[in-house]
């Protein structure tokens, strides 16, 4: 049972080689998609088995690499934030697997380089070893720059090279931070982490401090909150589109929960309540650009970050409610902004077209997709019953307390309302768009879509819905199981006044549609879509955020 | 690359340089477990002694030498090879790369255990990869 | 000693960053690649040296020429 | 004085980084950043008058060995690094026929 950490990481990497090496010996390409899905299959089985003896018994598994033990060898630890997070990523992959069959010809080196990103998942999420994190999290990053350009376009390509240097520059300040720790425990497993490197120990404050901006800038570049993710929405919104499901959907919340395991070892407390400032900042300014946008996938991308905020948000507010409403919106998030962008990459193939202005009532075509994309709209905008609403409500309970935090958060709701009403309206308006003078889409040209694209959209769809229907049962499950703590809170979350809440969100994010889709609003938002940062500004806000965390843990 | 002009001094040092190179690279594969070196440091050197193959001959010559398709086959094939190696170890001993091997005295090359074994395989994954990106940068593989 | 080497090893860096001729560029930061590996090779870090010698000296800066022979020569600023 | 001095390194690095208009010069930029890092590593690990890490007989004082181990696979990911970006350096000079980031961005802006 020890061994099962290990062949999380060990079967896709074997897997990515068995897809290089069978590419010599001339087989058809079906094989080597057999081979994907049985071994993303075998993996969820094993995930399987360990179900029991992690949340029941509150087993860990310890796996020592090479069978060196703890403070001298590389060790890989299974708890329950461990399984959780293994299990949501091996879903979300799955259905980007599934989708990807049918969506393009996709060659044999887009599924190694798959499976490298699913074996650098893996060991991120499972190792104990802070270095072993950084080299997990390097062969992450190196498959995703290229499975970002895979599609050689003009923008993707720039898209890779600005997330490489930027993401490589973040990675150099982790591995800085990793010197710092070395040095002042001679300790890398972070067990040994948290015992010795702590202030009390006879660490100087000031290199502690150092250590923990270094590292938690360096992830935070992955992690995308403010101000370190520009990178982002060109990367996520230019990458094919089952890698930008992944990526959304499992990826930045890997980094995030890489700095949530690191923040409770050093037990930096302080750090840990500043996250609830940058959360709802981080919340809030994306849903600005978000909703300028006419490109389908960078207005989904710009939410990513925008649902982030409401995650890191709820963790910075650190009660048990809050931390369940984290894990909860961000299993949440997973599902529906999956589900969002495979929606979108589905119109995408179907009409061959990414602006939003040229497409207009897509109802009649393609319904299926419609009643997903609009699932998924519901969901992310917190309208019951769907879960989005329902973790959405667990996370502006737990931010009572915390009155400017909680504000700058329902204006993040508002708006992101409208900018979805706005992505919904290709489906369900009925105008011309022609009106624009933006090139002549007509509706004729729709190919049809295959079903094994429509499969998975149908199962998130799913599981979005049963999620929201059923909250207090997972709340209780998260709580209990994955945190180890009970949920004091007595959970209503259909009650009249949070329903009544939801759909005050509704009506002024409508409003606030209208207020934008206006002559005025569209010359602001043009105005707002030129201004984006080049690489030299994002590169020097990289380097901001640093001496703003560094401030802020001097001054506290 | 292969347009350039060639001195006939730098073409015949480099035919000579080259098997020593080659040579360099494979000692220290092989002796990474006892002096400094090892699988990665060997495997860059053979790659860099092919590189000066190729910047002295021209990749053409090179590539008659070496094919693309070969090199290539023989990087996927060895890590292939490095985690079957490394489940055959935790198989029989019970650890992931586990040595299954007897270990002998210091000092002796092939009674290592499992270290040489691993060594050599990475250092022709290394070697194989270094010359398959010169290649690919040198735009051979889009045909 | 060392920190001599290191003082070199700086104006090489800021050399390499500042000439205009990239192929020049390169050249130095190959001599900044050797000279750091000797100061690994002084404080005891024979792996790391050969490590660096191979890959800065050797492999990346063969890399950099190729790509720099197949674009612009020039920085054009 | 030789942390400060590797210090200095790191930042010309990310200077750069961050104010060369060259791509290729942000590559180089890079690549001292990687290397000021690996610098910052193996003086951790030194001790003033002891050896190498390497087994003879007769030999008890060494330098801390497990710095130098994390070094090489730190090398390794940088010169993977440095290559893959040299490649989308070059399919961004066929894309785009320039090298310069400013120039590079304006045309992308008005695609």
């Amino acid at each position: 049972m020890n061994n099962i950490p290990l062949f999380l990481i060990i079967i896709p990497l074997f897997t990515a080689c068995l897809i290089l090496l069978i590419n010599f010996l001339k087989v058809p390409s079906i094989l080597t998609k057999l081979i994907s899905l049985s071994s993303i299959i075998t993996i969820l089985i094993l995930i399987g088995f360990s179900t029991l003896n992690i949340l029941i018994k509150k087993q860990i598994f310890i796996y020592n690499l090479g069978g060196w033990k703890e403070p001298l060898g590389i060790s890989l630890h299974m708890d329950g934030l461990a399984w959780f997070s293994s299990l949501l990523g091996i879903i979300i992959t799955l259905f980007g697997l599934i989708y990807s069959l049918k969506e393009k010809n996709y060659s044999f080196k887009f599924y190694f380089f798959f499976f490298i990103l699913l074996s650098g998942m893996q060991g991120v999420i499972l190792t104990n070893d802070i270095f072993n994190m950084f080299v997990f999290f390097e062969i992450l990053s190196i498959a995703s720059y290229i499975l970002i350009a895979y599609s050689r376009e003009n923008k993707a390509i720039k898209a890779s090279f600005d997330y490489l240097l930027i993401s490589s520059l973040g990675m150099s300040l982790f591995l800085l931070g990793i010197g710092f720790i070395y040095q002042g425990c001679g300790s890398l497993s972070l067990t040994g982490v948290g015992k010795n490197f702590n202030i009390a120990n006879g660490i100087p404050p000031s290199m502690f401090q150092l250590a923990v901006s270094l590292i938690v800038v360096g992830i935070g570049i992955k992690a995308a909150f403010i101000p370190l993710y520009s990178w982002l929405p060109d990367a996520h919104a230019y990458a094919p589109t089952p890698i930008s499901a992944i990526l959304s959907g499992i990826m930045i919340k890997i980094s995030f929960l890489a700095i949530w395991r690191i923040i409770h070892i050093l037990e930096a407390i302080n750090f840990q309540h500043f996250f609830l400032w940058i959360g709802s900042l981080t919340a809030l300014i994306p849903v600005i650009w978000a909703l300028s946008q006419t490109d389908i996938k960078k207005l989904l991308a710009y939410h990513s970050i925008s649902q982030m905020g409401f995650i890191i948000a709820s963790f910075g507010a650190g009660s048990s409610l809050s931390l369940t409403g984290s894990l909860y919106h961000l299993f949440n998030h997973a599902f529906f902004k999956s589900l969002l962008f495979f929606s979108a990459g589905a119109v995408i193939y179907a009409t061959g077209i990414r602006d939003l202005r040229k497409l207009s009532e897509l109802y009649k075509k393609i319904p299926s997709i419609a009643i997903t994309s609009l699932i998924g709209a519901l969901s992310i905008s917190g309208i019951p019953p769907f879960n989005g609403f329902v973790s959405k409500i667990l996370i502006t309970t737990s931010l009572k307390e915390y009155p400017l935090p909680s504000f700058l958060i329902f204006l993040a709701g508002i708006g992101t309302v409208a900018s979805f009403t706005k992505l919904m309206m290709i489906f369900f308006n009925r105008e011309k768009a022609i009106q624009e003078n933006l090139g002549n889409f007509s509706p004729n040209k729709i190919k049809k879509i295959p079903k094994a694209l429509i499969y998975p959209l149908i199962f998130l769809s799913i599981i979005c819905l049963l999620s929201g229907i059923f909250p207090s049962r997972i709340a209780q499950g998260i709580s209990n199981f994955i945190l180890l703590k009970d949920l004091a809170y007595p959970l209503k979350v259909y009650s009249p006044s949070n329903i009544g809440k939801s759909l005050t969100i509704l009506g002024l994010g409508i409003f606030l549609y209208l207020l934008i889709s206006t002559k005025r609003g569209k010359q602001i938002s043009l105005a707002l879509r030129k201004r984006e940062l080049g690489l030299n500004n994002s590169l020097l806000l990289v380097l901001a955020g640093l001496v703003v965390f560094i401030i802020f843990m001097k001054v506290l | 690359m292969e347009k350039g002009e060639r001195s006939e001094i730098v073409s015949i040092i480099s035919r000579k340089l080259v098997p020593y190179i080659l040579l360099f690279g494979l000692y220290l594969i092989s002796y990474g477990h006892l002096s400094p070196g090892g699988g990665f440091q060997g495997g860059v050197v053979l790659g860099a002694g092919i590189i000066l193959l190729c910047l002295s001959h021209g990749i053409f010559l090179t590539e008659k030498k070496f094919p693309l398709e070969k090199i290539a086959f023989l990087e996927a094939f060895m890590i292939t090879i490095f985690i079957l190696l490394g489940i055959v170890g935790l198989i029989i001993a019970k650890s992931f790369l586990g040595n299954i091997f007897p270990l002998k005295k210091i000092e002796e090359v092939p009674t290592a255990g499992f270290v040489f074994l691993l060594n050599l395989v990475i250092g022709l994954k290394v070697g194989a990869g270094i010359i398959l990106i010169f290649y690919s940068l040198c735009e051979r593989s889009e045909k | 000693m060392i920190i001599f080497i290191l003082i070199l090893t700086i104006i090489m860096a800021i050399f390499a960053l500042q000439f205009k001729n990239l192929l020049n560029a390169v050249i130095v930061l190959a001599v900044f690649s050797l000279l750091l590996s000797l100061i690994f090779y002084l404080l005891h870090a024979p792996d790391v040296a050969i490590a660096e010698a191979a890959v800065g000296a050797g492999v990346a800066t063969t890399l950099f020429v190729v790509v720099i022979g197949k674009t612009k020569r020039k920085e054009n600023e | 004085m030789e942390f400060y001095l590797t210090f200095l390194l790191f930042l010309i690095g990310v200077w750069g980084m961050i104010t060369k208009e060259n791509l290729i010069k942000k590559i180089m930029g890079l690549n001292i950043v990687d290397s000021a890092i690996v610098l910052f590593f193996i003086l951790i690990g030194h001790r003033q008058g002891s050896t190498a890490p390497i087994m003879e007989k007769g030999i008890k004082d060494v330098v801390d060995p497990l710095p130098q181990a994390l070094m090489l696979t730190a090398i390794v990911i940088g010169i993977c690094l440095t290559a893959l970006a040299l490649a989308l350096v070059l399919k961004i000079d066929k894309k785009y026929h320039t090298l310069n980031i400013s120039q590079i961005e304006k045309l992308s802006q008005n695609e």
